[in-house]
C-alpha cells in the first residue's frame, strides 16, 4: 500500500534552506512567494491488510526512523485514506 | 590503555582516530566492527567521523541502530569515557546519550577549514589536562554541524556546565563570525550529565601532528589517556 | 532477421565500420551484438582518432611500473610502494545535471584507482567554466563543486587541490577533470584481466539499472539545441556503496583468490567483460538473467549496455569462491557469480540460457578503427598571434591593474571552492589546498607524494604546441617548487571534433608539445585520458590539455610552501626574469584580448631551475617556492604575502629588457604583469642566499635578489623606481573575496 | 496562500537514500516496508488570488528552481483545491 510520510522541521526550528530559496525567488522576480520551507517526503510501499494497518507501521517507521523528533514533525498519508 | 574505534559502514576518520591513538599517543586501539556485540575490553570508546550510511536520509540516523550501539549506551551508562567526533557526535545525539540535533550549516555549504574553539569545562574525561578558556585551533569538516537544542535544553546543558567546547575567535572572543555554521550559543561540543560522554563537531583526531598544521587535539586524547593512568595509579 | 540501415546509423557505425563488423562476425549482428559494438567502437572507448597520436608520448622510464593501457597508470616511489594516479573527464554528463555529472566523475575515477589494488589517497580536479557574470554558469559552477565534495567527502578521500579557469568559450561545454592517485605495495598491483578457463566471474555492487544507456557513445558525440530534450537518463552516484565497495575489494585482493578485477565504467558489462577477456586472451561467458537489476523487463541489450554506477566486475579462482563470497557478506554487499571465463575466446553473452550474442574478443578491441584524420592548421592563428601594442588603449595605473588582477575570478583565491572539500581527511595532508601543489604523506615512510594539474586553454589556443609543453612544465614545476622530484605524468585532453581538421591539428600540435616536454623533464606518461566533440552548436572550447604531473618528496619535512613564513628574508627571483603579455591575464582583463603567442617554455633551462628547487629544498636554503603564472609577478608576490599570518615585502623588478612586444607606454605593465614560464619566486633561509646564488649559477639559471619580506604592504618597484604599492589587507580583499562574491546569492539545487 | 510542492526522482533514477533506508528499515525487522524513495518537500506562502494563481506560481518555482527536471518530477498541492 503507498504510504506517504512528510517531514518538516518545527516551526520553532529556523530552516536555512528554505530561506536561502525565498531570497532567491525574490530576486528572480518572485516576490510573492512570501514563504518557503523545506522537508522531507517518503513513499512507501507497505505490505499491509487495510489503510489502518499500512498507516500503523508508518508512524512507527517515522518514529524510530525518518524524523528526528527534536527537530522535526511528521504527518502520513495513505493511499484511499483521507484521516490525517 | 585501549581505544574501541568503532566502525559504521561509511566511517571514513576511523583510520584517523586509529592511528591518532595507535601511532601518535602511543595506546593500545582497536576497530570494533558495527556487528559486533562486544567492545572487546577497551577502556575508552571512540566514535569516528565520516558518513555512517552515506548519511542518507539524516547524520548517524541509521547507525545508532547498529548491534554495536548497544554495547556503547551499556558502556556509557556504566561511566565508560565515551567520544563521538563530528559523525560520533552525531551518532550520540540520535542515540540518545547526548542531547541536542546538528541541523545543515546555515550557509548550508559543507565546511572544511581550522577553527578555533575555547575549552569551557575542564572536568570530563577528554578535557581534564586542558586549562579552562584554552583556546584550541582544530580542523572542522561537515555539513550538519548547526548545533541545536529547545530553549529548555540549552538553558540545562548552560546550567549543569554540559557545553564543553565553543566556538570562539583566534583570542577567545565569542563572536558572531567565529561561529563557523550558526550553532546555537556557538557550542561545537557537549557532555552528558554524568559528563564521561562528549561529542563535538571538530576534529582533534587530526590534529595530533604539527605537521598536519596544528597539535591542538592532543590535550583531546591525552586527557583521558592520564585520567585513566591516575585512576589505575589510585 | 536483419538489422534496418536506420538502426545501424542510429548507433554511429560508419559504412566502412559496419562492413568490418560483418567480416568479424562473418554473419549479421544481433541487436545486443551491435549495441556492443557500437559502444567498444565508440570514440570513448575505442580511442579511434586518438590513438594513433598519443602513440607519440613518451612513456617508458626505470620508474614506470604501469604505463597507457590498464585502469591506471603506476610509478615507484621506493620503500616497495607504488603511486598508483590517473585523470578522467565528465563534461558532458556534468553538462547535463552538475551535481550527479561531477559527482559520478570522482566516483568513476576512484574505482579505476583500487581496481589497480591501490588505496585512493587524494583528488584533485580541474575545471573550467563560461565567465560568472552569467547566472546559469554560477549554477553550473555551484553544482559541480557541490558535486565532487558529495562524492569525495563521503567516501572519505580528501580533494587536496586543483585547478578553476573561466573563459566564455566554455560557456555551453564546461570541462570537469578528475584525478586520483592511490598507493599500493609495489607486489600487490590488481590487474584486469579474466584467464583461466572455468574460473568464475562475478558482478558486485549497486544493481543494474537503465542509467547511462549509450552515455559512451553520447560522451562522442557534439552537443545541439535538441540535446536537452534527448534527456539521456543520468546516472545518480552512490559514494556510500562505492565505500563499502572500495574496502571490500581492497579486503578481497589481499588474499590471492583473485585473479583479475575491474570497474564497470563507461560501456559497463560490455567494456569490463571484453577488455578482461582480451588482457587475458581468454573467451568470457555471462549469463545477462542472473545480473541483478533495479528495473524489470530489461533486455540483454540493455544490461550490456547500462552504465550504472558503482558496479565491478571480478574474476576468481576456481575453488576459492567461498573466500570471496565472505569478504563481501561482510560488508553487507552479495558477489553473483554470472559467468566464467572459456578457453574459445568469444565473448558469449546468454539470456537464460540461449546465446544473445557470440562475438571474437580479440579482434573486437584489437580491430577497433582507427583514424589518421587530416589536420589543416586553423586560418585564425595568423590574425590571433599578431600583436601589436601600439594599437592598445594606454595602460590603467599599475595599482589598479593589479587589485583588479587579484579580484578576477582565475586569479583570486579558490577558497570558496576547496572549503567545501574534505581535504583533510585519512590526516595525510601536509599541505593546505590554496597553496601550491597537493602534498599527502605516504604512512610508514618519510616521503610524501606531491602532485598538480595545470593547463592553459589560451596558450593552447594561441598555440597548442606550446601550449603542451608549458602545461607540462607547469604542472612539473609546481611540484618541484614543493620540493620534489616530478617522475610520471596523466593527461586529460580535452578536445572539440576530430573530424574538423583544423581541431585535428591543434590536438596533434598539442600531444608533440607534451610529448617534447615530458621527454625534456623525465616525466613519462602513465596514462590518461581523451575527451571529443567538446563543442556547442559548431563552437569548439579552446584546446584544453590538462597535465597532471605526480612527484616524490624523500624527506617530507623539507616540504615548501608558497608563503612567505616571516619577515626580513631575502626574496629571490629564479628563471627568466622578462615576462611577455601574449595570452596574458592582463591582456583579457585590461584590454578584453586573447591575442599574441604565450611566452614559450626553454624546456633545458625549465629542467635546471626544477632540479635547482629540489636541491635548494633539501639543502632548506629556501623557505618558500612559488610559480609565476597568471598575472605575472605582480600577482605571484601578492600570493606569496596573503593568507595564513600574512607578511608584506619590499620588491624592485628588473625591467622586461628582451621582451618581445617592445613599447614604452607598456615597460612597467610587462614587469609587473607580463607572464613567463620558468620563474619563481623563493625567500631565502637566513644566510644561504650564496649558496643559492652559487648553485643557480651552476646550473644557468638566472637568479636576482630582488628584495626583502616585511611590513603590510606590498610595495613593488621597477628598475628602482616605486610603481605601485598595497596593504596587505587590501589585496587580502581584493584576492581573497574575488570568487566567493559571486556566489554569496546563489541558492543551490542540492539545498 | 499554503501551496506545496512535492519533489521525487523520475521512476526510472536510482535512488540510493531510498535504498538504504529501506535496508535499514528491514534489518530493524520491518519486512513489510518492500520500498523507500525519498523526495523533497516544500510549504510555500504564496500571495495569490485564487488557487489557480497560487498554482501557477508554484509550478514556474518548482520548473526554475525546486525541481531538476533532468532526474526529478514534481506534484503541487494548494490548499482548499484538489486538482493535481
Ligand atoms: N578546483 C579546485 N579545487 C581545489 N583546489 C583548487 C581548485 N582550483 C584551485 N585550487 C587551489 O588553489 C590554488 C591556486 O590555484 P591556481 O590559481 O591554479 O594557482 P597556480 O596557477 O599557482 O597553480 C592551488 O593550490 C590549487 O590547488
Ligand atoms: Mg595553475
Amino acid at each position: 500500500m503507498k504510504t506517504r510520510v512528510f517531514v518538516t522541521l518545527k516551526p520553532s526550528v529556523f530552516d536555512p534552506q528554505g530561506r536561502t530559496i525565498v531570497e532567491a525567488l525574490q530576486s528572480m522576480g518572485y516576490g510573492s512567494v512570501r514563504d518557503v520551507r523545506q522537508g522531507k517526503y517518503f513513499e512507501l510501499d507497505v505490505a499491509a491488510e487495510s489503510a489502518d494497518a499500512a498507516r500503523s507501521v508508518a508512524s512507527e517507521v517515522a518514529d524510530k526512523l525518518l524524523a528526528n523528533p527534536v527537530i522535526e514533525s511528521y504527518r502520513i498519508e495513505v493511499d484511499g485514506d483521507d484521516g490525517s | 590503555m585501549k581505544f574501541a574505534v568503532i566502525e559504521f559502514p561509511g566511517s571514513n576518520c576511523d583510520h584517523d582516530a586509529y592511528h591518532a591513538t595507535k601511532h601518535v599517543l602511543g595506546q593500545q586501539a582497536e576497530f570494533v566492527w558495527h556487528k559486533e556485540t562486544d567492545l572487546r575490553g577497551a577502556d575508552v570508546v571512540v566514535l569516528p567521523g565520516g558518513f555512517s550510511y552515506g548519511d542518507y536520509l539524516r547524520t548517524g540516523a541509521i547507525a545508532r541502530f547498529s548491534p554495536v550501539m548497544a554495547c556503547v549506551c551499556e558502556f556509557a551508562h556504566a561511566g565508560g569515557p565515551v567520544i563521538g567526533i563530528c559523525n560520533g557526535f552525531q551518532v550520540l545525539l540520535e542515540v540518545g546519550l547526548l542531547e541536542g540535533a546538528l541541523l545543515r550549516n546555515n550557509r548550508l555549504k559543507f565546511l572544511c577549514e581550522h577553527i578555533h574553539v575555547r575549552v569551557e569545562q575542564t572536568d570530563t574525561p577528554f578535557t581534564s589536562g586542558a586549562v579552562a578558556g584554552q583556546v584550541l585551533t582544530l580542523p572542522i569538516a561537515h555539513g550538519e554541524g548547526n548545533f541545536h537544542a529547545s530553549p529548555e535544553t540549552l538553558v540545562a546543558l548552560e546550567a549543569n556546565r554540559q557545553v564543553v567546547f565553543r566556538y570562539c575567535a583566534a583570542d577567545g572572543a565569542q563572536t558572531d563570525a567565529a561561529n563557523p555554521n550558526g550553532s546555537a550559543h556557538a557550542i561545537a561540543g557537549v557532555c552528558n550529565v554524568e559528563r564521561n560522554v562528549v561529542g563535538l563537531m571538530p576534529h582533534p583526531e587530526r590534529a595530533c601532528e604539527s605537521m598536519l598544521g596544528s597539535a591542538d587535539g592532543r590535550v583531546v586524547l591525552e586527557s583521558v589517556i592520564n585520567t585513566f593512568a591516575s585512576a589505575g595509579a589510585a | 532477421m536483419s538489422i534496418h540501415q536506420t538502426t545501424i546509423d542510429a548507433h554511429g557505425f560508419s559504412p566502412e565500420e559496419y562492413q568490418r563488423l560483418l567480416e568479424i562476425l562473418g554473419r549479421e549482428p544481433t541487436i545486443t551484438e551491435l549495441g556492443i559494438f557500437s559502444v567498444m567502437w565508440s570514440e570513448h572507448c575505442s580511442y579511434k582518432s586518438s590513438r594513433l597520436h598519443l602513440r607519440r608520448f613518451p612513456t617508458d622510464g626505470p620508474r614506470v611500473v604501469q604505463g597507457p593501457g590498464e585502469n591506471a597508470g603506476a610509478v615507484d616511489i621506493g620503500d616497495g610502494i607504488t603511486a598508483v594516479f590517473k585523470i578522467e573527464s565528465h563534461n558532458h554528463p556534468s553538462f547535463i545535471e552538475p551535481y550527479q555529472g561531477a559527482a559520478t566523475g570522482v566516483g568513476g575515477i576512484i574505482r579505476d584507482i583500487f581496481t589497480m589494488g591501490a588505496r585512493p589517497i587524494a583528488l584533485l580536479n580541474s575545471l573550467r567554466f563560461g565567465e560568472l557574470d552569467n547566472p546559469a554558469t554560477r549554477r553550473l559552477v555551484d553544482g559541480v563543486v557541490a558535486g565532487i565534495a558529495g562524492y569525495g567527502n563521503s567516501i572519505g578521500i580528501p580533494t587536496v587541490g586543483g585547478e578553476i579557469a573561466f573563459e566564455p568559450g566554455y560557456a555551453g561545454n564546461p570541462l570537469v577533470n578528475v584525478f586520483c592517485l592511490g598507493v599500493a605495495k609495489a607486489d600487490a598491483l590488481a590487474m584486469g584481466v579474466a584467464s583461466g578457463a572455468g574460473n568464475p566471474v562475478y558482478y558486485v555492487g549497486a544493481k543494474t539499472g537503465r542509467d547511462g544507456i549509450h552515455g559512451a557513445t553520447m560522451a562522442s558525440a557534439e552537443f545541439d539545441e535538441h540535446s536537452a530534450d534527448k534527456r539521456p537518463a543520468v546516472q545518480v552516484g552512490d559514494p556510500f556503496m562505492e565505500k563499502l565497495l572500495l574496502e571490500a575489494c581492497l579486503e578481497v585482493m589481499r588474499t590471492d583468490a583473485l585473479v583479475g578485477i575491474q570497474d564497470m565504467g563507461a560501456a559497463g558489462l560490455t567494456c569490463s567483460t571484453s577488455e578482461m577477456g582480451a588482457r587475458g586472451d581468454s573467451g568470457i561467458e555471462i549469463d545477462v538473467s542472473l545480473v541483478p537489476q533495479r528495473e524489470t523487463g530489461m533486455t540483454p541489450y540493455e544490461i550490456m549496455l547500462s552504465e550504472s554506477q558503482e558496479r565491478m566486475l571480478l574474476v576468481a579462482r576456481r575453488g576459492r569462491e567461498a573466500e570471496v563470497e565472505q569478504v563481501f557478506e561482510k560488508w553487507d554487499l552479495h558477489a553473483v557469480r554470472i559467468g566464467e571465463v572459456t578457453g574459445d575466446g568469444l565473448l558469449r553473452i546468454r539470456d537464460q540460457g540461449q546465446v544473445v550474442a557470440e562475438i571474437p574478443n580479440r579482434p573486437l578491441a584489437d580491430r577497433a578503427p582507427l583514424y589518421d584524420r587530416p589536420t589543416m592548421r586553423p586560418a585564425y592563428l595568423d590574425d590571433a598571434n599578431h600583436l601589436d601594442l601600439a594599437t592598445l588603449a594606454p595602460p590603467a595605473d599599475p595599482r589598479r591593474i593589479w587589485l583588479d588582477l587579484l579580484d578576477t575570478p582565475a586569479v583570486a583565491s579558490k577558497r570558496w571552492v576547496y572549503r567545501q572539500y574534505d581535504h583533510m581527511v585519512r590526516t595525510n595532508t601536509v599541505v593546505l589546498p590554496g597553496l601550491g601543489a597537493g602534498v599527502v604523506r605516504v604512512k610508514g615512510t618519510a616521503r610524501a607524494l606531491v602532485f598538480s594539474l595545470d593547463g592553459n586553454g589560451r596558450h593552447c589556443f594561441l598555440d597548442p604546441a606550446e601550449g603542451g609543453r608549458l602545461a607540462v612544465a607547469e604542472a612539473a614545476r609546481n611540484v618541484a617548487c614543493a620540493g620534489a622530484v616530478p617522475i610520471g605524468a596523466t593527461n586529460c585532453l580535452n578536445f572539440g571534433n576530430p573530424e574538423r581538421p583544423e581541431i585535428m591539428w591543434q590536438f596533434s600540435q598539442a600531444v608533440d608539445g607534451i610529448a617534447e616536454a615530458c621527454r625534456a623533464l623525465d616525466v613519462p606518461i602513465t596514462g590518461g585520458n581523451v575527451s571529443l566533440y567538446n563543442e556547442t552548436d559548431g563552437q569548439a572550447i579552446y584546446p584544453t590539455p590538462v597535465l597532471g604531473v605526480v612527484g616524490v618528496l624523500d624527506d617530507v619535512t623539507h616540504v615548501l610552501t608558497r608563503v612567505f613564513p616571516e619577515p626580513d628574508l631575502e626574496i629571490v627571483l629564479l628563471g627568466d626574469p622578462a615576462g611577455g603579455l601574449g595570452g596574458s591575464e592582463y591582456l583579457k582583463q585590461a584590454h578584453g584580448l586573447v591575442r599574441g603567442a604565450p611566452a614559450p617554455v626553454d624546456l633545458d633551462r625549465e629542467r635546471a631551475l626544477q632540479e635547482l628547487l629540489v636541491d635548494a629544498a633539501r639543502g632548506r636554503w629556501i623557505r618558500s617556492a612559488h610559480d609565476g603564472s597568471d598575472g605575472g609577478l605582480a600577482v605571484t608576490l601578492a600570493e606569496c604575502c596573503v593568507e595564513s599570518g600574512a607578511v608584506g615585502a619590499q620588491v624592485d623588478l628588473p625591467e622586461s629588457v628582451e621582451s618581445v612586444e617592445r613599447d614604452d607606454r607598456f615597460g612597467v605593465v610587462q614587469a609587473l604583469f607580463g607572464e613567463a614560464p620558468s620563474r619563481v619566486v623563493v625567500s631565502v633561509a637566513t644566510g644561504q642566499r650564496e649558496r643559492l646564488l652559487s648553485r643557480a649559477r651552476e646550473r644557468a639559471v638566472p637568479a636576482v635578489v630582488i628584495g626583502r619580506t616585511g611590513g603590510d604592504r606590498i610595495r613593488l618597484a621597477v628598475a628602482g623606481e616605486q610603481v605601485a604599492d598595497i596593504g596587505l589587507d587590501e589585496a587580502e580583499q581584493a584576492w581573497g573575496q574575488g570568487l566567493t562574491r559571486h556566489f554569496e546569492t546563489v541558492a543551490s539545487r542540492e539545498a
